[in-house]
């Protein structure tokens, strides 16, 4: 367990500077998520058109895990169809070690599939810190489904 | 610093290592470490005692009743109470204002009386009375906190109006260690008739502290914060204002007589411990207090304060570092919030923690008081009898680690 | 008879003597002894992972939540509930009952409702329910015992009528050891839209329970019953019926957020644990659960039941001897409540407990049932797993020797 | 501790043919005691006249103990001015180790200050009775206090 394989430059990167945190014109979903065993908070507005979410805004507060993770998220997440935006998800928690496995990525290359993402694999090592790299996930499944 | 290095040895988990390294306990302010007599005496008891107290003619139980009511004798006498009768064993803090707020609350409130509360409160010394505000139609009223992370009491007057009925404030703060005022605000409340309710979670523990000075009518805290077992607690209370108080629980050991529709209630402390008692939880919490009286808590406070000094002078620096607590050590105790440069709170906490380094990180249940410090959380150190000066170096030795890695300089 | 006489040896207290003889101890239906396992538990806690639980990112903290969360999973599963979030950790069935009459009641009962109770409830399984009938307004109706000392159905369907919104019985009376008609109450309660609420302190304890089978919507029950260390116990409640339960104590851990002048809860079970709950007694409490699982339910059971036929037969051929309760065994557990001629339970207590023969004497916290009973206290002796035949043979021997020295023959 | 000590004959005598049971025509004041702990109940009318109990009656329901108390205090008490009652309660409290001992009695002797209540002094080894001895005495003072 090395602190410098959990905090990695690209994760500090997201944190500092997230991605997408631009309100939406027109969202068609939105979602609150809270961590109740650390206080974090991810708020996801998404615009979602022909089955695929064309944009998305995240705004929160939080530890460094926590909002680089769905920083990361609403990068990859963009552009996407819900169904691969579903198997996105799967494939995340399947690296956290969470979720229901439907998803499996290769545990030796989880980048193959997952990309910048990868980088937050160190968070396995650190378990109280697997919600927070969840929080941003949850909080889109959320805002999807409420749809 | 008075030297209490040789308590140490007392406490059975200071020998664990938390990954590789020394474990430095930093989170007294949450529930302190226990010493090998209070372990001991609650295995004592369910090896030879145990049994249910009150109404057992057999050894045993009379045996096991007296560890009981002499535990709570033990507690009346370490806070000051002359009268035992007037401290009611509770699960804690949260508890026993819980009690306060029902049981005297709900039939003493009506619609547009007020309850004050300070800007510093923990969440249960504001949910509380939340509660029964809403059940009664009373509206809450605060005192906010100055600059200075202290109570404020240029408003004191006009807040405790001639509506309030109930003043209700911390002895200390678990996020800013800054003291409550409360001979002030209890003063404030009598001069209108309201009665004050202390919050002693984070008093008790760590300064001399005697409620038949103190002037005010119910006063709360946590076993398990003064070296006692988890799931104890106390609550004090002036014995008119216990007798004037509805029990919140009904049930066993509670009742004088119970008929199908009707029942009576037995007299204080009793009226208010309905069921079976932690009965090897106050054991525990009497041997607690036997411990704390010999190192004496003149000796406590007195070594905190150094070592709080020590504390926020080597905080102070580290770069990037901003304390929030009064500067002023005769005004706080042994809890030291921080931020850290840009690094949030749970990081601080989880790089610490690859030291050895137990500090708590978040709104410390205190979510309106964070809200006032502009911060969603903080970090936060809390000291207690048993650290030294070496755990402050371990802890900002860990800080600067966190820096490196977060890469600010 | 199960022999589980080499559990014995897992009793520490058991080795102990009581005015120089064996102890005998009769009384596990107030609260039981405590296994090796479960005290070592305790203390392995308070010397390695001790910390406050939730919200804690470091090591220990994270320890200290997983080993509470564990235990609830482990007593969730105990008691047959699939969904571990289903289970509130309490001090005792006293706070779980009052928890559903406060937390459930106050909010659905109005003017006219009707709670139903029998006629041989604890005080704990009437009190609350009289205290939330005189704030709601709502009535208390009983369903009376027979002569067979079971809980008469004669009336059933008129007793629980349309305006019945809660049904609360008890599974086993403390007193008789009669069961409750856990099983046609809780049908007939659904039948009109209420819920069912069963004080399951002596039913959790001593035999096979599934919740998800007995078609119930709260079920409370004590730790220290059952092995467990004292201020423990456990509400499990069904989900949707939890959700709608407004929390009745405020504070730290069950909140979702707290403004200052509203807040929002924690989800289900957090929601109901304000404050620092009892760590070390969930843990005790887990410790507990294995020793019961690995022993077997079914064999406690039969243990029991084998016990208990065994001093019914025993006590019986006692000259002046009667007891209250049934006769068939397979409607009664291990509690046996007697009168002794004319000498008082008290006396029959103090005899008894020259020769370490520990039994209980009063109204045993079940003041109406008394008054049906006609009688103002019994001696009881209660068994558990640890009792013997040779145990039901000391008590009868003091029993003897009681009416000598009261010159009865 | 010998059982034979605490059960002595007077103690059943009183227990099951309780003295001074009869009602009071004119009772002066009357108090109800209640031992919490054993559930033990003791009710007492005195009528008290020029500073002298001239008549009680005890009524209650408890162990031979409380109950035998009561009988034999009711005796010990008829006919005493209120004075002597002072005394008397002081003198028993003192037998049982209880009270301020303002009114202490030989202990070698304890007969020749408290007659047949002596019988009583067994209880003093037996802690958890002593509360249900003294019940009578106090729901006396009471009652005498209430006057
Ligand atoms: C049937 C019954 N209900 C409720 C209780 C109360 O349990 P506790 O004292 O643990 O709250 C008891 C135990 O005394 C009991 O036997
Ligand atoms: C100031 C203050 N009040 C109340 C509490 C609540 O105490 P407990 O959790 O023991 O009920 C705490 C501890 O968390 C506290 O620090």
């Amino acid at each position: 367990m090395s602190l410098e394989e959990l905090y990695r430059e690209v994760i500090l990167d997201h944190y500092r500077n997230p991605r997408r945190r631009d309100a939406l014109a027109a969202p068609t979903a939105h979602a609150e998520g809270h961590n109740p065993l650390c206080g974090d908070e991810i708020t996801i507005d998404v615009a979602v058109s022909d089955g695929t979410l064309t944009e998305i805004a995240v705004s929160g507060q939080g530890c460094s895990i926590s909002q680089a993770s769905a920083s990361m998220m609403a990068e990859a997440v963009t552009g996407k169809t819900l169904e691969e935006v579903d198997t996105l998800t799967g494939q995340f928690k399947s690296m956290m070690g969470i979720g229901d496995g439907a998803d499996p990525i290769d545990p030796e290359r989880p980048g193959a599939t997952l990309g910048d993402l990868e980088a937050l694999q160190g968070v396995k090592k650190f378990p109280v810190r697997i919600k927070c790299a969840d929080l941003g996930w949850t909080t889109l499944e959320e805002a999807l489904s409420s749809d | 610093m008075a030297d209490l290095r040789h308590l140490r040895q007392d406490f059975p988990i200071l020998d664990r290592t938390v990954n590789g390294k020394r474990l430095v306990y930093l989170d007294s302010a949450a529930t302190t470490q226990k010493p090998r007599s209070v372990i001991e005496a609650i295995d004592h008891y369910y090896r030879t005692s145990n049994a249910n107290v009150h109404r057992g003619a057999y050894t045993l139980s009379v045996e096991a009743t007296e560890a009981y009511e002499n535990a709570r004798a033990k507690v009346a006498d370490f806070i000051g109470a002359t009268d035992s009768d007037e401290l009611v064993f509770t699960r804690g803090t949260t508890t026993g204002i819980n009690f306060v707020a029902y049981g005297w609350g709900l039939n003493h409130l009506t619609e547009g009386d007020r309850i004050v509360l300070t800007g510093m409160e923990h969440h249960s010394n504001i949910v509380p009375w939340q509660l029964v505000a809403r059940h009664t139609g009373a509206e809450l009223a605060y005192l906010p906190i100055n600059e200075d992370y202290e109570v404020s009491l240029d408003d004191l007057d006009t807040v405790v109006n001639s509506r309030t009925k109930i003043v209700a404030l911390s002895g200390m703060s678990n996020v800013t260690g800054a003291f409550g005022p409360v001979a002030a605000v209890s003063a404030a409340a009598r001069s209108v008739g309201a009665i004050t309710v202390v919050d002693a979670a984070q008093a008790v523990p760590h300064a001399p502290l005697d409620v038949a000075l103190l002037g005010v009518d119910f006063l709360a805290f946590s076993g398990h914060k003064m070296l006692g077992p988890t799931g104890t607690g106390g609550l004090w209370g002036r014995r008119d204002r216990l007798e004037e108080m509805e029990p919140t629980e009904g049930g066993g050991e509670m009742i004088s007589d119970v008929g199908l529709y009707e029942s009576t209630w037995a007299p204080i402390p009793h009226k208010f411990e309905a069921g079976t008692p932690n009965i090897a939880g106050a054991v525990g919490l009497g041997a607690a207090v036997d411990y704390l009286s010999k190192v004496g808590m003149s000796e406590v406070r007195s070594h905190e304060r150094a070592l709080t000094k020590y504390g926020i002078e080597q905080l102070s620096a580290v770069p990037h570092l901003t304390i929030h607590g009064p500067a002023d050590l005769d005004n706080r105790g042994g809890v030291i919030s921080f931020q850290l440069a840009d690094v949030h709170p749970h990081d601080i906490a989880t790089i610490l923690d690859q030291e050895g380094v137990a500090v708590r990180a978040g709104h410390h249940c205190a979510k309106p008081l964070m809200r006032s410090l502009g911060v969603p959380a903080t970090a936060r150190a809390s000291f207690y009898l048993y650290n030294t000066p070496e755990d402050v170096d371990a802890l900002v030795a860990a800080l600067h680690h966190a820096l490196e890695l977060f890469g600010v300089s």
